[in-house]
């Protein structure tokens, strides 16, 4: 029961936000943050804008910027998290273009393999509902599970799973909790990013595909500002090649191995 | 000006009920001081909180200055509350404020200028000889330093009525002497009426006009000082004018106990009494006292045992007095 | 990924201001508005000076709504009122609406229990030398409570650099939302490390002040 | 994505448990080394019974500690001594830890501001009375002291059920926590409001046994 | 048993130091009541709190049953508190526990079982007259009831020093005489030594046996009761019969003022000096009382202004009294 303010009366106005754009990172990531300056530096000025990177730690009051017109646009989220917030929130915010593919893998310090986790054990997954289907997704990818195939993956549920052969109890658990509760789990599947912050490197990567595309991070820009002409330019900017090439040759250690570039499927 | 009818108070309520005070009528008029003496847990405290109003009452009514203060409420209350000065039983002071700001307190609520407030304290730090404490926080204070802070803030807004509860019970002779002092001035200055609850008797005597006794939530005895001390059956009158220890008599002497019951009494009555009996009337103890300008007293004198009682009564009444013999219960000191 | 010593100075600096301006801020309306509440629910309450049952039951109940929530439930709950106080839901201002909701009632109970172990004998010397009911108050019920005030004030500042914390996710960044940030989610110990050091500095400091306030006040007023 | 309403009970009746559990547990915990170290707090400063600067310097900083660093930066910096408790880092009895070491100095603060108020006058017959140090401590200070104990007990187990939510992040769930995952998170109205209601009941709950507890104590023995 | 020497206490230091004891010296016996009196903030409750070690003392020692407090610490330090009864100016009650559970405390500290308790707790409140009022709380009592519970808490313990900082001012004559009465028996009983600090002048003459006056901080006279009271240039002695204010004298007479200045006033004193002056003597006020079997008073009579003063005197002290004329200035009451 969230409403919202302020967009109507922003969109009348052609060219809201100039040539001088804030865009969001969710200031708990360091990769965001050093990608979305490395684009304000280096690609940025050739499209004739300046960026402005605007650290937000909370995702909801970010996404509620963006809508309100405060922020120009943000890469931080997927789109089926966007499709949801803006149902729940009477957001309007557009999924524009897929920016990069955050790495996602299944990590575990007790295992060297998937195939040596243990008959019932206890694999971690992060709670909200787009990271659980991701997780869900991996772990079907990976022949660990079977999920309901009438269900949109992208959307799937705990309760879809239909398969589950060697008894996985599957423990729903916090954002941000991983790399410090990993020696609790047989296994937990998440973000690269979250154990590479704290040092756990690939050596407990026991399972890394390339992640799926539905979860690509994507440029969002509140609906009403889609035609201003700075939103454009923001959007060529990404769009750029440079960006595409930045993330799959940088050796930039806080990118490398978290940021790849979006992929196939 | 205080017109008390009736006035009940209980605490609790059904079968736990206590009545603490049982329909108590009293008027102290203006300019009176009247005193209220009686056992611990009388009453005395109760009846000066409904005064005040800081207790209501169960039932009867209580007008001061002709006025129902149960009917008032707010700054019409206020008013009201400020014509009348409270001296507590225990003080009660502000903590956090020295001498001087509690006794500000009450110039401070009415609005008193800061240089008003400041010349009024002073004057006041004078009145209870306490100039030199002005800045001493309660805790620094001495039990009757405190006290007299206390009375120095009940007499801030020079109020028409005042109720002092034990008011000087821990002072020292001297200081309770020059308080009365203080209270009497004021009284005859400002016709001040003047509630007084108290357990020390030569208080009683010295400065009120009218006494009431009250006990076990009643008033049992009441009257102006004279007449009270003048009355031979009044137990008030024991109370006032205590008994003392008394010498022994002679081996053919007895000790008999004397009040004065008239005013009339001459100052010379021993000889009187010793011409009229042919016999050495001797002092065992005594009190004898001037109070309105009347003598009041009480006294154990030695007689000739050989005399009949009757005769003795007859000299005794003859100078004003009435008597009766200890007979042989001779007490060493009378403190039981 | 230790951010570099030398850049450390260039984050927390600011980060200390914000935390300041934040606090700062949010205290000064907590008192303002924190201290009339306490003294309602006290003064309504049975013991109080003008005991109202009714309106006592309604006031705690709204006291009790700002601290029963959890702080980024209230702070997402409130979004539409801070966007109509402050105009905006990003940053500092959009911080101060859901901290200040949540202090007051909080700095209210501290206050209410502060005031109620002022003797009812002190309050009845302030009736009887005729003081108004405002006037009773401020002089015999805050002042008289005046240590147990201030170490609830503490107490609450303290409280509130928390809450910055959480806080801080709106964008109004603060120490403790670096510290959460780059000590918590980012694994950055450089960071988190100055900022715990500053962190516990500040408590200590505020702790320190307040004590000695506290026993200034009650020092010499003792019994 | 509202969870439909026959889902609701499923989902909130367990979590209600595991706040009623961790609450319950740590308080216990909280009052038991908190009113200690609130005595000690007391007692050690220039207006208790043993005063002892340095002892009290060191206590008083240890106690800020606990308060100074946000919860889930204190959560995370105790995960080796959770760990070494519990033997865990998820669930339960992991959040028991760092919750316990935020709330007992919490405690210890309202615990030695409730006894400070306690005036020197009844130490004293304590001590004239015989008294051990023990002795006076439990039955002068902190029996005198009820009302504000029981005061701070209410406000300190909202502060509970606060830091509840937020310690639901390893794993230790509870309704805290559920309102900020599906309400704030995955925007389940439905849960949501559920959980903001139960919320709000229990704080009421807690604070109206507080307050009729707190009056009961102070009633009849009022001055 | 409580031996004083040259105890001084200051508040404060440097230039804003304040002496408030200066070298007080005082022994109390074994079985002795030892009344302490003097003005308001004189240094006696001070003094009170230094024996029982409430308040260090700057400088001196104390000596309690031989015994050097301020070198005790712990246990040993609690026993010999254990030892001193302290009663309170001002009550002092745990005002959350009832007056028995108030009384208990004393009792529970000792380790006494329940039982023990209860029973000792029963005794004491009959002893104080409060057994109706055991289960009330310190605020539903009066402020003499709290008094006497202070009194009774004091006496839990049946300690061998007492120390009664006014603990029967705000007390009724009755209760104040029947507490003296409950002082005096244990005494007897006990060997208790009582250290008993008043402003009440009757209850020094009636119970003390020593009286030392405090003031500023020094004890400026001291002595057993009959000594000082017999001394006719004490101040104290005048302090502890005060002026009453006394009747006019007639025209042609003048008032004196006597005392007794000998052990041996023959009780019909007033008959001898009458016939050996050949004139009638009048009582104008009178305060004649036994203390310790010796007769003390101080008195105003009317003598015939007619007579020498010598002579007057001369007869006076043949009968064992001293006078002087109190001339001029006749006082209608005593009370400034
Ligand atoms: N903490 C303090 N600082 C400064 N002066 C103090 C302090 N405590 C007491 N005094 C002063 O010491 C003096 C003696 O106080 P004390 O209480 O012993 O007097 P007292 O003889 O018992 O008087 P009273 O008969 O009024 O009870 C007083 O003048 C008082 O103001
Ligand atoms: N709240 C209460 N509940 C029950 N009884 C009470 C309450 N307050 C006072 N009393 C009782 O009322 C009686 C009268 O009390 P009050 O204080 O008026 O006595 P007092 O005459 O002033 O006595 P004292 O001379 O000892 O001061 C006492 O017996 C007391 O115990
Ligand atoms: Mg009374
Ligand atoms: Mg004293």
């Amino acid at each position: 029961a969230r409403f919202t303010v302020g967009n109507a009366q922003a969109a009348g106005t052609k060219d809201h936000f100039g040539t001088s754009l804030k865009v969001a990172y969710l200031s708990t990531d360091s990769a965001q943050q050093t990608f979305v300056e490395w684009v304000a530096k280096n690609v940025a000025p050739a499209h004739g804008i300046t960026i402005v990177p605007t650290g937000i730690g909370d995702p909801n009051t970010l996404s509620q910027a963006v809508n309100d017109g405060k922020i120009a646009g943000t890469e931080y989220a997927h789109k089926p998290w966007i499709d949801e917030s803006d149902a729940a929130n009477h957001w309007k915010i557009t999924s524009t273009e897929p920016v990069f593919q955050w790495a996602y893998s299944i990590y575990s310090t007790r295992h060297a393999s998937i195939k040596a986790l243990p008959d019932g054990a206890t694999i971690g997954i992060l709670d909200d509902p787009a990271n659980t289907a991701q997780a869900l997704i991996l772990l079907s990818r990976a022949g660990l599970i079977g999920l309901d195939p009438s269900v949109d993956p992208s959307k799937s549920t705990l309760n879809d799973v239909t398969k589950n052969p060697r008894h996985f109890v599957l423990k729903p658990i916090a954002f941000g909790s991983a790399a410090r509760t990993l020696g609790d789990f047989d296994a937990i599947v998440t973000y690269n990013f979250e154990f590479n912050a704290a040092g756990i490197g690939a050596k407990a990567r026991i399972y890394a595909p390339p992640a799926p595309r539905v979860f690509a991070a994507q440029l969002a820009i509140g609906t009403p500002y889609l035609k201003d002409a700075s939103i454009k330019k923001l959007i060529e900017t990404f769009k750029d090649p440079k960006v595409a090439k930045y993330l799959a040759t940088t050796t930039d250690p806080k990118v490398k191995g978290q940021l790849t570039p979006v992929s196939a499927k | 000006m205080i017109e008390i009818s009736a006035v009940s108070k209980s605490y609790g309520s059904g079968r736990s009920a206590v009545t603490v005070l049982d329909r108590v009528s009293l008027t102290v008029e203006r300019g009176e001081i009247a005193a209220v003496v009686g056992p611990s847990g009388a009453g005395k405290s109760t009846l000066a909180h409904c005064i005040n109003l800081l207790v209501t009452p169960t039932s009867g009514q209580i007008l001061v200055g002709g006025e129902d203060l149960t009917r008032l409420t707010g700054a019409a209350l206020r008013t009201a509350r400020r014509s009348i000065g409270t001296v507590f039983q225990g003080s009660s002071l502000l903590r956090r404020r020295t001498a001087a700001q509690n006794i500000a307190l009450p110039l401070e609520y009415f609005g008193v200028t800061r240089a008003g407030q400041r010349a009024r304290v002073g004057e006041l730090l004078d009145m209870v000889g306490l100039a030199d404490r002005a800045d001493a926080y309660p805790s620094e204070l001495s039990g009757g330093q405190r006290q007299r802070i206390g009375i120095a803030r009940a007499l801030a807004l020079r109020p028409s009525v005042l109720l002092a509860d034990e008011a000087t019970s821990g002072l020292d002779p001297a200081t309770t002497a020059s308080i009365l002092g203080l209270f009497k001035r004021i009284r005859d200055e400002f016709d001040l009426s003047i509630v007084l609850i108290t357990h020390e008797m030569d208080v009683v005597r010295e400065t009120a006009d009218t006494v009431a006794r009250l006990e076990g939530g009643r008033i049992v005895e009441a009257g102006s000082i004279a007449e009270v001390l003048t009355n031979p059956g009044s137990s008030l009158a024991r109370e006032l004018i205590p008994d003392r220890a008394h010498l022994a008599p002679a081996a053919d002497e007895t000790a008999w106990e004397l009040v004065y019951s008239s005013a009339q009494v001459r100052s010379d009555w021993l000889l009187d009494v010793s011409d009229a009996l042919n016999t050495r009337v001797g002092l065992l103890s005594a009190t004898i006292e001037q109070v309105d300008g009347t003598g009041v007293g009480r006294l154990v004198v030695s007689i000739d045992s050989g005399l009949a009682d009757a005769a003795v009564r007859d000299a005794l009444s003859k100078a004003g007095l009435s008597g009766n013999p200890l007979g042989a219960h001779k007490r060493e000191r009378s403190a039981a | 990924m230790n951010t570099p010593w030398p850049q450390v100075p260039a984050l927390v600096l600011p980060a200390l201001g914000d935390t300041a301006a934040m606090v700062g801020i949010v205290m000064v309306i907590v008192v303002l508005l924190g201290t009339p509440l306490g003294v309602l629910l006290h003064n309504t309450s049975p013991l109080g000076l003008f005991p109202r049952p009714a309106v006592n039951a309604v006031i705690s109940w709204i006291a009790n709504l700002g601290r029963s929530l959890p702080f980024l439930v209230l702070l997402a709950a409130v979004i539409p009122f801070t966007q109509f106080v402050v105009g905006t839901n990003i940053g500092i201002q959009a911080a101060i609406v859901p901290m200040s909701l949540a202090g007051i009632p909080f700095f209210a109970r501290l206050v209410e229990n502060a005031i109620r172990e002022v003797p009812s004998d002190i309050t009845n010397v302030g009736l009887v030398s005729g003081g108004s009911t405002l006037q009773i108050i401020r002089s015999a019920q805050l002042a008289e409570a005046l240590p147990g005030l201030f170490a609830g004030f503490t107490i609450n500042v303290i409280a509130m650099i928390e809450y910055s914390a959480i806080a801080g996710a709106v964008g109004a960044g603060g120490i403790g939302y670096l510290a959460v940030n780059y000590g918590y989610q980012r694994f950055d110990g450089n960071i988190m490390l100055v900022c715990v050091l500053i962190l516990i500095a500040l408590a200590q400091s505020v702790q320190f002040l307040g004590d000695r306030v506290v026993r200034r006040v009650s020092g010499a007023a003792r019994t």
